[in-house]
C-alpha cells in the first residue's frame, strides 16, 4: 500500500512528499503537518484495514518530516554545548545511513519480488532425454551415501512454510522474561537473600543473564522482592518478601530483538 | 515465417508437457474446434521442419509430443551420457530419497510431498535406473507405484532399503505428513 | 530462415535437458569454441524471437535453458494445473537482498542490517535451496557466511548475480542522501 496524503499545498505519496522536501522543491515550511497526519487517519478509516507496514512507514517519514520543521522553526544551536551536540549528530547520522541502507534492501526486495514473478511466468523444458535413446548412465550416485540420502528425505518432508503474518520483526527466543520470573518465583521463597551473581552463575550467556535481570526488575516492580546494592558495580542482594504481587501474566515481553543471540555471534 | 498463435500456443504446451497431449486436450485448452487444431498442429509440424530446428513434433501414442531431431540422435546420446552433471540435483536426491523411504510411491504423492511438480525428475531417475514402476494403486486412475531398485542399493553400498538410517524420531509423526498428503492429493479424476 | 547446424543442436540438447545447460558443456559436445558457442546461441534466440515460437531460450543460472514463452502462460497454468509459486515474505525477500548484494554475509552482519533476529527467516531461505553456507568468517565465534546458490538465479530467472539491479539505482539518489545529511547536521552559522 502506497501511503498518499492530501493537503493544500501537496497531494501524492507521503514518500514523495519526504524526497520534494529534502531537495527543495518544496518548502517544508508551508506544509501543516498536522493536515498530513489527519488525511492519513481520514485515509486509513475509509479502507477499515490497518496495514501494518504502511503505518510504520508513515510513521518514520513522519518522523523526519516532523524532525526537519523543527529545525527549520526552532532557533539556531548557539546555546548548546558543541561536543553534547556533535554526540547527538553522529548517533543521527549512524540512525541516517541505517534508515537508507534499509530502504534501498527494501527496494531490492520489491525488484526481487517483481524479478521472481516474471521468471515465475516460464515454465522450464523438463521432458528429459527421449525413451529411444540409449544412455549408458554415469553413476550420477558417485559419492552419495546412504546418510545424504537421509537428510534429502528430512529436507524433502520438513513441514512446508505456510504463508503467514510477517513476524519477523517479534523475537521468537524461547527464554522469555515470564519464564524467569516463574523460575525465580520457584527458587527465591527457600533461598533468603542472594546475590544477583549467585543466582546467575550457572547461565553462560549474557542473553540469560539480561533475562534474569529484566525478571528481577519485574518482580520488584511487583513487590515481590527488594533489591539493594551496597555499592556502585557492587552485588545485587535480592531478597524474596513474598507479597502477592498482580500475578506473573505481566512479565510476558519477550527480550528485545536487538539483543538476540545472534549478536555475539562474532 | 512466424508461428500463428495457435501453433505457438500449442508449442508452448508442448515443451512444458512431459507426456503426450492429446489434441483433445489442446482443443479443450485453446477452446477452438478439433480441424482448428489438426490445422494448427499441421502448421507446427512443418515449421519444425522448414526451419531445421533441432526438435520435431511427432503425433505419438494418441498425442503430440515435442522430442529431439532423429539425426542428431548422436549429440543427445554424448550429451546424455557426459551426464547433464556428474552429480543429482538436490531436487532429484529429494525425489529418490522419498521414493526410497515411502516405496511403494505414486508420482502424485511424490509431488504432493515436495511441493512441486516431479514429473521430469522422476522420468530422469527412471531413466538412470534407481527407481521403477513396482505395480499400480488401487483406487481412481490407478497410479504407477515407484520403488527403488537393485542398482540404488548397490550404488550406495547397502544390501536392503531396511538398511538406511532410520528417519521415525526425527519425523513430524506419521499422521502429520500422512495428513499433508491426503491433504494435497489431487481429488479423483486426476 | 533456417537454422545452422550448431544452433539446432543446441537446440536439440535443451530439448532433452532438464536442467540449464553450460556453454562450456556445450562447447565440449559440439566440439567448438567457446566464441562459436556464444555466436550458435545468439542465433537461435533470435531466432525464437523472430518466429515466434511458443518457447524461449534463455541464459540462465549461468547456463541455457529453453522455456514457455511468458506470455503464454496463462494457457501454461491451465494445462498444468499449476498455481503460481508461493510468494516469499516481504522480511524473507529483503534478507535475501542482504545476502544478494553483500554475500558472503554472516547471520549477525544480516541481523545488524535488519535489526531484527533473523534466524528463523535464514533458516527458511536455505531450507528453500535459495541461500547456502559459503565457508566461515575470520575472528571470534568464526560464524557461517551465507551466499545466494543457482536455485535464487534460476527462482529469479538470472544468468548471474552480476544482473542484480545495481545498488546506485535502489539507494536514494546521493543528492537526496546529501540534502538530508546537511539538513540534519547543525550548520556553523545557523
Amino acid at each position: 500500500m502506497v501511503v498518499t496524503v492530501s493537503t493544500p499545498v501537496y497531494e501524492g505519496p507521503l514518500d514523495a512528499l519526504l524526497h520534494l522536501v529534502t531537495t527543495h522543491q518544496l518548502e517544508l515550511y508551508d506544509i501543516p503537518l498536522g493536515d498530513v497526519v489527519e488525511a492519513f487517519l481520514a485515509d486509513m478509516r475509509s479502507t477499515g484495514t490497518v496495514d501494518l507496514s504502511a503505518l510504520s512507514e508513515f510513521l518514520v517519514i513522519l518522523a523526519v518530516l516532523v524532525e526537519l520543521k523543527s529545525r527549520r522553526l526552532l532557533p539556531g544551536p548557539d546555546e548548546v554545548e558543541t561536543d553534547e551536540e556533535m554526540e547527538g549528530w553522529e548517533a543521527r547520522d549512524v540512525l541516517l545511513a541505517r534508515l537508507l541502507e534499509c530502504r534501498a534492501y527494501g527496494a531490492a526486495g520489491d525488484a526481487f519480488a517483481v524479478l521472481a514473478e516474471r521468471a515465475a511466468a516460464s515454465v522450464p523444458r523438463s521432458a528429459g532425454i527421449d525413451d529411444t535413446i540409449v544412455v549408458d548412465p554415469p553413476d550420477l550416485l558417485e559419492g552419495v551415501d546412504p546418510g545424504q540420502v537421509t537428510q534429502a528425505y528430512l529436507r524433502a518432508t520438513a513441514p512446508r512454510p505456510v504463508p503467514v503474518v510477517d513476524l519477523a520483526h517479534v523475537t521468537v527466543d524461547t527464554l522469555t522474561v515470564a519464564e524467569a520470573v516463574g523460575e525465580l518465583v520457584a527458587v527465591l521463597p527457600g533461598a533468603g537473600r542472594v546475590s544477583f551473581r549467585a543466582l546467575t552463575t550457572h547461565l553462560t550467556t549474557r542473553l540469560e543473564v539480561i533475562v534474569r535481570f529484566l525478571a528481577v526488575l519485574e518482580l520488584c516492580k511487583q513487590g515481590r522482592v527488594t533489591l539493594d546494592q551496597g555499592s556502585t558495580f557492587g552485588d545485587l542482594e535480592i531478597a524474596w518478601t513474598g507479597h502477592a504481587g498482580t500475578g506473573t501474566g505481566t512479565g510476558t515481553g519477550t527480550v528485545d530483538g536487538d539483543v538476540g543471540p545472534d549478536e555475539y555471534e562474532g | 515465417m512466424a508461428l500463428s498463435d495457435h501453433a505457438r500456443i500449442i508449442e508452448a504446451i508442448l515443451t512444458a508437457a512431459v507426456e503426450p497431449v492429446s489434441p483433445r486436450l489442446l482443443a479443450e485448452l485453446l477452446e477452438i474446434p478439433a480441424d482448428r487444431v489438426a490445422q494448427a498442429c499441421e502448421e507446427l509440424i512443418r515449421s519444425c521442419e522448414e526451419q531445421r530446428r533441432g526438435f520435431v513434433v511427432v503425433r505419438i501414442a494418441g498425442g503430440l509430443r515435442m522430442q529431439t531431431q532423429p539425426d542428431l540422435v548422436s549429440y543427445i546420446e554424448r550429451f546424455a551420457n557426459t551426464g547433464v552433471s556428474s552429480r543429482l540435483s538436490s531436487a532429484a536426491l529429494e525425489t529418490l530419497a522419498i521414493v526410497a523411504y515411502r516405496q511403494p510411491v505414486s508420482r502424485a504423492q511424490i509431488a504432493a510431498l515436495r511441493g512441486v511438480n516431479v514429473d521430469g525428475v522422476v522420468r530422469l531417475l527412471e531413466q538412470r535406473g534407481y527407481i521403477a514402476p513396482a505395480g499400480r494403486a488401487a483406487g481412481p486412475g490407478q497410479p504407477i507405484l515407484y520403488a527403488t531398485t537393485d542398482a540404488f542399493l548397490e550404488r550406495l553400498g547397502l544390501d536392503s532399503v531396511a538398511q538406511l538410517p532410520p528417519v521415525e524420531d526425527l519425523l513430524p509423526g506419521p499422521e502429520m505428513v500422512g495428513e499433508l498428503e491426503d491433504r494435497l492429493r489431487p481429488a479423483p479424476g486426476e
